[in-house]
């Protein structure tokens, strides 16, 4: 007989095992990266109906995220604010500016003169009741799964800023997705609490860090302020499911 | 092109290459071979072989088997996220133990498998024994004896006479083509 | 040694009653050579495919389908098509389950336990039963894993890191399955397949078309026959059976504990291991006789799989029959002797309760049945045998069903029981894994050597080295 | 301007619902009004359907709603145009209303999400029921977002007219029916026949319309005005005399035939709370103080299942009994007037067995003078309430127990709507609610309705009485529309606040009746105008919705008339029962009260306490009468044959033939004579009189939407014309064909496992800690082993793992990062549960979760979280007898969250977990379902979600994905702080973790904030005390707890040893279900102790279920026992 195999099939076999190897390695950190949250979450930055410029508003104007997030202190949803929140300051800023075109229909509804009264052909439906507009369809950027209960009411008043998840929204021009926002992100934080806690005056203050002493580092500032708060509030973060899955 | 790679001789019987085998060893040379269709009990000793190293490989798997297992159930279930389950300990040597049995025995197992691989240079597909005519008859009732070139005592002559004193039918040069 | 025996003298009452010469039966008959056993096995593989083979075939994997199309409307659909409720939320699955691993177990233990002991009967059916082992086990896993309420999420049993830095529990006795039944059907594969190597290459030497040299090439590895692969592959071997035996002792306890460690009455018996480990060694070796009794006729192996083989075979199914009424009394006598009246009942019900007719299914064919095994003759009855050991496949299945399923019914809180009862698609995907194994056993009959050819000529005559004749 | 700044309650609440009047102005939305369809059909689909529910959503998506989903796609946040004040996404609104019931106005408080109402509360400012509902109510808002509402007015545009025949219907518009309506000029000629209703508003615009000439007419198939109208006829009074029972005075009870806790009876949820007041047991000394019920009736009742004695007779038989009370009473206390005496001894001739029991009892009931009430059915004759207001009168009870309402009523009856209409006086015919011509089949209608020429339905769906109108208008429910009524015992005004604009084009009563008078006016406006001119009602409408509740005084009955010449002519009936000849008994159903909510899964599903039947009802014999019929007709195939089991007494014998785990019930005939014949499946109840049969009003709907069609069987050709429910001379034939019935319930007795633990406060009085001595654990060494004496709270808060090798993971403040802060535990009072089951629809509504339909519930998959069992108990069986008189015992079982839980440790995937605060928790998300766990449950509460249950209709499951996705109009309804599970996941009561979160971090909030106010700092520096973040006892209530009538359900925190529940769990009553296991469940139960008459003939000295368990735990002392009774 003669061999079937030519020769140089023999370091096939370790080549193999090499390859494999490699492909493994590859694939596993592929996935790593690009499969979980952090790659397929962070960075998305949908164009929004209205160009609101949150690095303007809320940095440049320093307008507190309360004042159109009214219910993040009251409520587990942080709410976008209506037509009407908007329509405060811009009735009389840039009343005209077509970018609040948007803004403004679902403000003013059926009253299509816009003088703040209803007429007899603007009352479409009969009933007297001036109603408001198409809602302006905001795309939504942070959702976390149904499963997940976040509440924010609870985070803010306990000196979580909003900086934690959404990051510098004061320096967006166009708010992104910026952390992960997976379970794993909620963990490191509820497992270590020192490390975000600050004063509650200071939550909606994206910018603010632990004062620190000379030579301390901004890291470490944090740990002794937010041991501190740790202590004196009795935080106590959850870490069974029951505390966001209900 | 071709180059010899060593002097066949086949017996007929499991005894007959038994005793050959011994008398091979007693003539001093290293790089032989017997190929037989079964293994055939002593003809290690006659070879002058020591015993096989695959154990060792079997113990090293089982030890990082046992060990992979503790740590998995000790770092996943108490360490990186405890969770009170059924008022059990987060971590005990006792309730995981059939994991770590498990793994034991399938790294063991894995070690002696891709051992014995690595002892026997398997897999290798090409190999010049295989290049012998009558090779394909050493799975089925034919043994043989296969003395090398590179052995140093080896001389094509002598050892092919040595090999037909010891019995050994169709004694023949093994030769491999090279392209 | 052996001096010291000779100078030592037969006792006296030896040569009072003259004892008639042992006469050991041949492993293989009709004084075959090496040689006509290669031509004999490999024959197997190299001829044209037999008619008969192509029809069994066909059947099989229509059959096969079943479970296919089963698992497709039961994954797209939900559990809910299959006939689980509260209280009984395992049904056929579970018991579809513990029924495969348990046949799964006979291979394993003839070439990991049989080789330990050394009983040399073993080389000619070993491959044939590791092959049943492996393709029951590949069986058993479908139930398990197709039984979860979401399969894609299946993957949470292993520990694999994820963004949800959540991991497996390690108390569950399922848990330990996954660990259990992967390390069993990895190992398993690995006796299979390294013990095939130096068979692979024999029909890989004798290959003439360039498909199978390739094919058989490739498996095997590059096996040379050499002394040198013989010695570490022997002592592998010798270590991989050694590993195999705690190995399947500890894959039936583990599958046991599923119930063991609950704590259902009637669940809850530390009896369950080896009562469970010796139900397996019992079903597998029904399964083997089911399995094999057809292929030596098919293929006129009467010389390798003799009547000594099946009788051996027989004896330990009838021993560990009797072993399993043994567990089933005991069962009875501890639930009595505990006092505790949810165990006592538990076991009443059984026998008498909503599901008396699988028990006596299971009593008359798992302990009355094998006791005829008791007699040569009906041990020399091929086809009775044969139809003693689709009995016991019957009898060990309602094994299972007997445990997981009356249990269930009447559990703790009389307000909660319930009855079970399976629905087509049940029935269906469980016929369905017949095809299946059936399908992958004739395509091993078909491509595979289905003994050992190495094995099975060392124990003739011929390989002994010191006495063999030409 | 623009109404955003003004602040008035109900302005708000108009423009909270403001945004579906929006979207009622969408194009799609008029060219669907437009649009015809066909009957039934899911009339919102596709996009439109999609638009609503935004609109819906308002500013955040719809949380809860799937679980699937990885890469989410693009999702739009709709926020309002403008915001309503005081509404902010994510916080629920509470607020007052009231659900209008044949048995008055039932104060509530809804929760409301984003303007959608999702739950239903008891108002707790209506004292006599503290914030409990009854389970209908509870049940309600399913209406709500029921798909098969009529959605908007239709005209029938068939030819024939019959309530067979299958319609077909046009869309039509509310404004036109209401403009038609507005027009009619002969009102002489309008006739408008109601369902009777507690509306103040609608009884006046009544009487106002009758001073024009329209005639109104009054029907309800289960008339709870009948006693009230018969007692008044009796007595010869001019007003209708109602009986108002106060049941917290009344030491003695004896209820004749009358179903006063449960749903057969008005006003259940005040009476269930009075009554079990008088029966709550803290120590030995209150088993004195306890009241004591005697319960006389044919059908077994929850009532009859609290009882301390019961005795089976037929409803006919009453009348004989309750003569033979009086004259024990009258007897006692010295009345000598023979011509009484001599007439009711000629009532009650045939009823000599029953001496010894009426003598007892009345001796008794004169033991605690006016402190004692005998109340009588609502479906008996006069003559009883007659008897029974005699007997009242005897015992003093007038003003401490019971008062006397006098109650108008100007309505004709059906008959004489008859009248009317062969007459052809009646040109225009309104049909407001109830379903006349489903309960009244005798009745011709197609002809009677030749000579009308328009005939309107109002309703809310389409049903049978539609099938012969000309229109059909849809029914706003009552929590999209306006109204003002009267609780049953007229003592309160409460008012209907809608939570939000119709969802439809539909209508209210109130709104068709104010278009009679010629103007078209919206309910709203109706209700402020009715309020404003009747100036008692209360000071301020806006307080007065806040509250919910004004009080009134009603007008009772000062002097009573005396009623020794009524009975005088009380004639003895004359009535004979066999096999041959049964008496037959219509009860209201209890899944569907007299049909309204046939559609209504919720109900349909929720089991029978009783018979735990679900989806069905049955003809219900006794035990002796299926025996006879068995002998009769041996084909029956009514009763199973004794297995071995049975016969050596190791289980009892089945009432029913089960096949594969399936009720498998005969059909019969039930014929009561003249061609009045029903056929429908027969049930065997234990502890329903020899001779009567009971089957149930409401079931059998032809004309029904998807929930109801093809369940129960249609009984009311056997209802009378005068609604009379009682018929006899009936008989009972095969007919071969057998029917599946859906019970949930397959085994009935205990088996005398210590699972229901009970005695009599006799012996309770002696051993308080009886219950510890039941059960194995009352003999295996203590489950705490050293620290078996530890207090609660510390045992709550280290879990000492007594003499295990394993410690438990230690989460106390001191030892653990992550310390609970709380221990939470619930204690079930056994002896105050009656079995109402309302916590069972209450729990299904706060948790979302789903119905499964009869087919799944047959196959044993009901998904309820909180199930009652429901257990018999009965004196020694002989053999494979079934017995005829049987004991009650209830228990609710839902997740007991054991501390050392069985389920956790079997899941491979760890999700079922503990928490630090005892829960044991379930992560949906984190489940794949094995199943695993509940097998290992051992008290079996965990429900696996099989299919789709969310996704798909109930008979489309088992099509898959090719499946139809069901209408997402019950999605609105779904409680989105609850996940809704999908397909292949486990789910189990979660002790509300939605409300204890939510209590939790409003406290931590409040803490906070308060904290930071006082001190004016930046908050950094501040200390918050441990007990500023506990939160309050009392401030978390389970679904089950809140709507629980009889606060039956404790639930706090144990770790504090001050509050409710942990002073409940330090009474020796307390014990674990299979304590034996150590399981160490969280939730408790309180044993049960009755409470009987030493002195009564039927007097046992240990409850049934005691003696059983006593009997099974302790064999060698039965033994003994007997042959000492029998050496006696």
């Amino acid at each position: 007989m003669r061999n079937i195999f030519p020769r140089w099939t023999n370091t096939i076999p370790v080549k193999i095992i090499v390859a494999l190897s490699f492909i493994g390695g590859a694939v596993t950190a592929g996935i790593t990266y690009y499969a979980t949250p952090k790659y397929t979450r962070v960075g998305y930055q949908p164009t929004q109906p209205v160009e609101y410029n949150h690095e303007f508003h809320a940095g440049q104007l320093g307008l507190d995220c309360r004042y159109c997030h009214s219910g993040v202190d009251t409520s587990s949803h942080a709410n976008v604010p209506g037509a009407n929140t908007c329509m405060s300051c811009h009735k009389n800023v840039k009343a005209n500016s077509p970018l609040l075109e948007p803004i403004r229909n679902s403000y003013y509804g059926e009253d299509t003169n816009k003088d703040g009264q209803l007429s007899e052909d603007e009352d479409l439906n009969g009933d007297g009741l001036l109603s408001a507009g198409p809602s302006v369809p905001w795309v939504r950027i942070h959702k976390t799964p149904d499963y997940v209960y976040f509440n924010h009411a609870i985070h803010v008043n306990r000196g979580i800023s909003c900086v934690e998840c959404h990051g510098r929204i004061d320096q967006m021009e166009v708010v992104h997705h910026a952390e992960p926002l997976s379970m794993s992100f909620c963990l490191e934080c509820h497992r270590n609490p020192e490390k975000s806690l600050r004063p509650m005056e200071e939550v909606t203050n994206l910018a603010w860090h632990a004062p620190h002493q000379e030579g301390e580092s901004h890291d470490l500032a944090q740990i002794h302020a937010g041991l501190q708060i740790k202590e004196n509030w009795g935080v106590n973060p959850p870490l069974s499911c029951t505390g966001c899955h209900r | 092109m071709d180059i010899k790679y060593g002097i066949s001789a086949t017996f007929n019987s499991a005894k007959d290459i038994y005793i050959a085998a011994g008398k091979v060893r007693d003539k001093g040379y290293n790089n032989w071979e017997c190929y037989t269709p079964i293994p055939i009990h002593g003809l290690d000793g006659q070879m002058g072989y020591p015993r096989s190293k695959v154990p060792c490989f079997t113990l090293a798997g089982g030890i990082t088997g046992f060990f992979t297992g503790m740590l998995i159930v000790w770092y996943m279930n108490s360490f990186d996220y405890p969770l009170i389950v059924g008022g059990k300990p987060y971590f005990s040597p006792i309730f995981p133990f059939p994991v770590f049995y498990e793994l034991t025995i399938l790294f063991a197992a894995f070690g002696t498998l891709f051992g014995m691989f690595f002892l026997n240079r398997l897999p290798r597909h090409n190999h010049p024994i295989f290049e012998h005519k009558g090779f394909g008859r050493t799975g089925d009732d034919r043994f043989m004896i296969v003395i090398e070139v590179e052995d140093p005592q080896f001389d094509e002559q002598e050892t092919e006479s040595f090999l037909k004193d010891l019995g050994g039918k169709s004694v023949n040069i093994i030769r491999e083509p090279i392209d | 040694m052996a001096t010291v025996s000779e100078k030592t003298e037969a006792p006296a009452i030896l040569a009072k009653i003259k004892p008639a010469p042992w006469k050991d039966a041949p492993l293989v008959e009709n004084r075959r050579s090496f040689h006509w056993v290669t031509e004999k096995i490999c024959g197997i593989v190299e001829s044209k495919t037999p008619t008969w083979w192509w029809w069994c075939f066909i059947t099989a994997l229509s059959i096969a389908s079943f479970t296919g199309m089963g698992l497709v409307y039961l994954v797209s659909t939900g559990v809910g098509v299959w006939g689980n409720n509260n209280p009984v939320n395992w049904g056929w699955a579970i018991v579809n389950f513990v029924f495969w691993i348990g046949i799964g177990h006979a291979g394993t233990l003839i070439s990991a336990i049989l080789c330990l002991l050394k009983q040399k009967w073993r080389t000619s059916i070993n491959r044939a039963s590791e092959a049943m082992t492996v393709f029951a086990v590949l069986c058993a896993g479908i139930f398990p894993l197709f039984h979860v309420g979401r399969v894609w999420f299946a993957w949470w049993l292993f520990p694999i890191p994820n963004a949800n830095a959540i991991w497996p529990q390690f108390r569950s006795p399922l848990e330990w399955d996954v660990f259990a039944v992967s390390t069993y059907a990895t190992v398993s594969i690995l006796f299979w397949y390294m013990g095939m190597i130096p068979d692979l290459a024999v029909i890989r030497d004798r290959a003439k078309e360039t498909w199978r040299k390739y094919f058989y090439g490739i498996l095997s590895m590059g096996w040379r026959n050499a002394n040198n692969h013989w010695r570490n592959f022997e002592m592998a071997y010798l270590l991989l059976a050694g590993l195999s035996t705690p190995l399947v002792l500890s894959v039936h306890t583990i599958v046991s504990f599923d119930f063991a460690v609950a704590n259902l009455p009637g669940w809850h018996t530390t009896i369950f291991p080896p009562y469970f480990v010796a139900g397996a060694i019992f079903s597998g070796f029904g399964m083997v006789l089911t399995l094999l009794l057809p292929v030596r006729a098919m293929y006129g192996l009467h010389d390798l799989i003799t009547q000594k083989h099946i009788d051996n075979i027989c004896k330990i199914t009838l021993a560990t029959g009797s072993m399993v009424g043994y567990a089933y009394s005991m069962e009875f006598f501890i639930a009595w002797y505990g006092a505790n009246p949810y165990e006592g009942f538990a076991f009443i019900n059984r026998a008498f309760g909503n599901y008396w007719w699988s028990y006596w299914i299971m009593v008359s064919c798992n302990v009355i049945c094998p006791q005829l095994f008791w007699f040569k003759k009906i041990r020399e009855n091929t086809p009775l045998v044969w139809i003693i050991s689709i009995f016991v496949n019957i009898g060990m299945w309602f094994e299972r069903f007997v445990i997981a399923n009356t249990t269930l019914s009447r559990d703790f809180l009389p307000s909660s029981w319930g009855y079970y009862s399976p629905t087509v698609v049940d029935i269906f995907t469980f016929f369905g894994t017949f095809g299946f194994f059936s399908v992958l056993f004739l395509l091993f009959l078909r491509f595979l050597p289905l003994m050992p050819m190495a094995e099975v000529k060392s124990v003739m005559p011929q390989a002994d080295p010191h006495g063999g004749k030409h | 301007m623009i109404r955003e700044n003004t602040s008035s309650k109900e302005i708000q609440g108009k423009q909270y619902w403001k945004s579906l009047d929006d979207l009622a102005d969408t194009p799609g939305f008029r060219s669907w009004v437009n649009q015809e369809f066909p009957e039934g059909a899911s009339l919102m689909d596709g996009v439109q359907r999609r638009g609503f529910l935004k609109v819906m959503a308002a500013s955040f998506g719809l949380a809860g709603l799937g679980m699937t989903g990885c890469r989410r796609p693009e999702h739009a946040i709709l926020p309002h145009g403008k915001s309503p004040e005081e509404l902010i996404p994510g916080i629920p609104a509470f607020y007052s209303s009231a659900r209008p019931s044949s048995a008055g106005f039932i104060p509530v408080i809804v929760e409301s999400h984003d303007g959608r109402p999702t739950k239903i509360e008891g108002n707790p400012s209506f004292a006599s029921s503290g914030g409990s509902t009854d389970i209908y109510t509870q049940a309600s808002v399913l209406d709500l977002y029921d798909p098969d509402r009529a959605q908007g007015c239709f005209i029938n545009r068939s030819e024939t007219k019959e309530a067979e025949s299958s319609s077909s219907w046009k869309k039509h518009s509310s404004a036109d029916i209401t403009e038609s309506l507005s027009k009619i000029e002969n009102l002489g000629q309008v006739a408008v026949l109601a369902n009777h209703s507690s509306s103040v508003i609608r009884n006046s615009l009544f009487s106002q319309l009758q001073d024009k000439g329209v005639k109104i007419f009054n029907f309800e198939a289960v008339d709870l005005l009948n006693p009230e109208k018969n007692l008044a006829k009796m007595l010869g009074a001019e007003k209708s005399l109602r009986t108002f029972p106060d049941f917290s005075n009344a030491k003695k009870v004896l209820s004749l035939d009358s179903d006063f806790l449960g749903n057969r009876e008005p006003n259940s949820c005040t009476n269930t709370k009075q009554f079990m007041q008088g029966r709550k047991i803290h120590s030995p000394k209150d088993s004195k103080r306890m009241n004591r019920l005697y319960s006389v009736e044919s059908d077994l009742t929850i009532t009859g299942g609290v009882a301390d004695h019961r005795l089976r007779l037929s409803s006919s038989e009453i009348e004989g009994f309750t003569a033979l009370i009086l004259i024990n009473l009258l007897q006692s206390s010295g009345n000598q007037d023979k011509k009484l005496l001599e007439h009711l001894f000629e009532l009650s001739r045939g009823f000599e067995s029953h001496e010894k029991w009426a003598q007892e009892c009345a001796n008794d009931l004169l033991i605690n003078p006016k402190q004692s009430l005998v109340i009588a059915g609502s479906h008996l004759p006069g003559s009883v309430h007659l008897l029974t207001y005699k007997i009242n009168q005897t015992l003093g009870n007038q003003n401490t127990c019971l008062q006397y309402l006098e109650v108008n009523h100007t309505a004709g009856n059906l008959a004489s709507l008859c009248e009317s209409l062969e007459n052809k006086e009646i040109d225009t015919l309104l049909f407001i609610g109830g379903n006349p011509v489903y309960h009244c089949p005798s009745v011709e209608w197609t002809d009677l309705l030749k000579s009308v020429s328009s005939t309107y339905r109002l309703g809310s769906a389409i049903d049978e009485t539609s099938q012969i109108c000309d229109f059909h208008i849809g029914q706003s429910h009552f929590l999209e529309c306006w109204d003002l009524g009267e609780t049953w015992i007229h003592d309160t005004y409460v008012p209907t606040q809608p939570l939000l604009a119709p969802l439809f084009d539909t209508l209210s009563d109130l709104e068709i009746l104010s278009s009679l008078f010629g103007n078209i006016k919206k309910s709203y406006d109706i209700v402020k105008e009715y309020y404003e001119s009747n100036a008692d009602i209360s000071d301020n409408f806006e307080d007065f919705l806040k509250i919910g509740v004004a009080n009134t005084k009603p007008s009772t009955l000062k002097t009573l008339p005396d009623a020794d010449s009524a009975i005088l002519k009380i004639k003895k009936r004359k009535f004979e029962l066999s096999e041959s000849s049964l008496e037959v008994l219509l009860t209201p159903d209890f899944h569907t009260w007299d049909g309204q909510f046939s559609n209504n899964g919720w109900m349909m599903e929720c089991p029978h306490p009783i018979t735990k039947l679900t989806w069905d009802n049955a003809i219900l014999i006794s035990p002796v009468l299926a025996k006879k019929l068995e002998a009769k007709y041996p084909e029956l195939g009514l009763l199973p044959d004794s297995t071995m089991l049975n016969k050596n007494g190791q289980i009892a014998p089945d009432t029913a033939v089960f096949k594969d785990g399936k009720q498998k019930a005969p059909i019969v005939i039930l014929d009561v004579g003249d061609h009045h014949q029903i056929s429908a499946p027969l049930y065997v109840q234990p502890g329903l009189a020899d001779y009567t049969v009971v089957s149930t009003i409401g079931q059998g709907r032809s004309r029904v939407g998807r929930v109801g069609s093809g369940t129960g069987f249609n009984t009311c050709s056997l209802l009378h014309s005068d609604a009379n429910r009682i018929s006899s001379g009936a008989s009972i034939k095969p007919t071969g064909e057998f029917h599946i019935l859906a019970n949930v319930q397959e085994h009935w007795s205990m088996e005398g496992r210590a699972i229901v633990r009970e005695t009599n406060a006799k012996y309770y009085a002696e051993h308080e800690d009886f219950a510890q001595h039941m059960g194995s654990e009352s003999h295996s060494p203590p489950m705490w082993g050293k620290d078996q004496g530890a207090s609660l709270a510390v045992k709550a808060s280290t879990t000492p793992r007594g003499n295990s090798a394993y410690e438990h993971p230690d989460h106390t403040y001191e030892h653990s990062e992550t310390f609970g802060r709380h221990q939470w535990g619930m204690s079930i009072d056994l002896n105050q549960c009656t079995g109402c089951s309302a916590c069972v629809v209450a729990c299904q509504s706060e948790n979302n979760i789903p119905i499964v339909g009869k087919d799944q519930v047959l196959r044993g998959r009901e998904m309820h979280w909180m199930r009652l069992d429901r257990y018999f108990s009965s004196e020694e069986r002989k053999g494979a007898e079934l017995p005829s008189d049987v004991q009650v015992s209830f228990q609710g079982v839902a997740c007991m969250h054991c501390e050392t839980a069985p389920c956790e440790s079997v899941c491979p995937v760890n999700a079922t977990v503990h928490d630090e605060e005892g829960l044991n928790a379930m992560a949906y998300n984190r489940c794949v379902g094995t199943r695993y766990c509940a097998n290992n449950c051992p008290y079996k509460v965990r429900r696996f979600n099989f299919f789709d249950w969310n996704k798909r209709d109930t008979d489309e499951l088992y099509k898959g994905p090719l499946g139809e996705k069901n209408d997402s109009l019950v999605d609105m309804g779904k409680n989105p702080d609850v996940t809704v599970r999908m397909r292949g996941v486990m789910e189990k009561c979660t002790y509300c973790v939605q409300r204890i979160q939510e209590s939790k971090i409003r406290v931590k909030v409040n803490a906070q904030r308060k904290a930071k106010l006082a001190t004016g700092k930046d908050g950094a520096d501040f200390t918050l005390e441990e007990k500023d973040l506990k939160v309050p006892d009392g401030t978390i209530k389970t679904a089950c707890q809140q709507v629980c009538p009889s606060d039956a359900i404790a639930f706090g925190d144990l770790s504090d040893p001050e509050s409710v529940v942990s002073k409940l769990k330090n009474n020796p009553r307390d014990y674990s279900v299979l304590g034996y296991l150590n399981t160490r469940p969280r939730t408790t139960f309180l044993a049960k102790v009755r409470n009987p008459n030493p002195n009564m003939p039927d007097y046992n000295k240990k409850p049934h279920a005691y003696r059983e368990y006593s009997d099974k735990a302790y064999p060698a002392k039965k033994d003994k026992s007997k042959m000492e009774s029998q050496s006696y």
